[in-house]
């Protein structure tokens, strides 16, 4: 399951808590990537709608594929307000070779950006605009558009 | 009846209405203007998982879901 | 420079650490790369020697590579013994953009591996044995060998 | 003279050779065979520059390190 925080990621508990659990079982290799709010465009804040189910499916689909690695998946994510320098997502990958971390960090976030089910939208004075312009229509996309 | 429900940036309530499959489904959508421009842009998930085929038939009691562009992180 | 460690290094520290002091610096992806000591082989530990004027002149090349992308790189590293499910290398990378971070995370320590001056020994019963089959000559090795 | 420092697993401590170039330094160190058996695996650093030419000149107080192969993480 991601772990789904209300508002700001606590990063440093939460990196700590990951290592902790997992340091002693035997993974070479742990990689991280935590995503920063960042300030421009005059926002104070990013802020997140999750379609919890069908994220947790994606998330799982993706667990099973880095089991098959023999490497270990976790992720948390905000739902709701997130002010500009605090974060929004992190992810860690566990995995006895270097080589399977470092790639699958690679394309699990390309594919979190681009398939994860959540939304986006900058707060600026107080007020939620969706993020149209950096959003990216999922993978099948545009079924109901299609004639008969 | 089918439940649809629209997600993120869409705003809408559920609806719930008479369609035996997604293609019915895609014909009732089309005429709502609303729901329209979100079309071409969302992917469609029955039931929690998404489906890319308009043959999908749908059974009273299904949840259809309208997922348009995401952005996380 | 490379912060070097006696003994294992503090994970959950340094990464909070380096978070604390970047987190509000506006870069927008933060990945780290941690390794540890796998069981295995009958090891109790590994123990490195480093060779700290040529680490910290490789590690600069690196940090500046990186600086032209807007982005900012950390590493530590330990000296002496590191026992099994501690770990001895640490390295984060921040950057405004999460490409940059992803790419130059995978070829920073591919190259760590390559050419960073540490060498690695297995500790069994007490004993320091050079890992030989797991080293790497490093770029330009053979110089002294040639012939006139 | 020149300082020659023998890095890592080599294990041997460092000696002061007369040589006024790499070349010259390759030719007195294939004479040892506690070292020679190491050349052909190490890169070497004058200075703590690591060099790729036999052709660098040495000079008196210059420091040269064999680096043997490398294993860091």
């Amino acid at each position: 399951m991601v772990l789904v925080c209300e508002g700001p990621i606590d990063v440093e508990a939460l990196l700590a808590g990951w290592y902790c659990a997992e340091h002693n079982r035997n993974y070479g290799a742990m990689v991280t990537f935590v995503g920063t709010v960042r300030e421009e465009g005059g926002i104070e804040a990013l802020s997140f709608d999750i379609y919890r189910p069908l994220l947790d499916r994606w998330f799982l689909g993706w667990k099973e594929r880095l089991e098959k690695e023999g490497a270990l998946l976790e992720m948390a994510h905000s739902e709701g307000d997130v002010p500009v320098h605090t974060s929004s997502f992190a992810c860690a990958i566990f995995s006895p070779k270097r080589r399977v971390a470092l790639q699958m960090l690679d394309a699990f976030v390309e594919d979190f950006k681009a398939n994860a089910p959540i939304w986006k939208y900058d707060v600026i004075d107080g007020k939620r605009i969706y993020a149209a312009d950096r959003s990216t229509p999922m993978a099948g996309s545009g079924l109901l558009a299609k004639g008969r | 009846m089918v439940k649809v429900e629209f997600l993120g940036p869409i705003g809408k309530s559920p609806v719930e209405v008479e369609a035996s499959s997604l293609a019915d489904l895609a014909e009732i959508l089309k005429k709502d203007p609303e729901v329209a421009r979100w079309l071409e842009s969302s992917a469609v998930a029955v039931n929690d998982k998404v489906v890319e085929s308009l043959d999908v038939k749908l059974h009273s009691g299904d949840r259809v879901s309208l997922l348009p562009p995401v952005c996380g992180g």
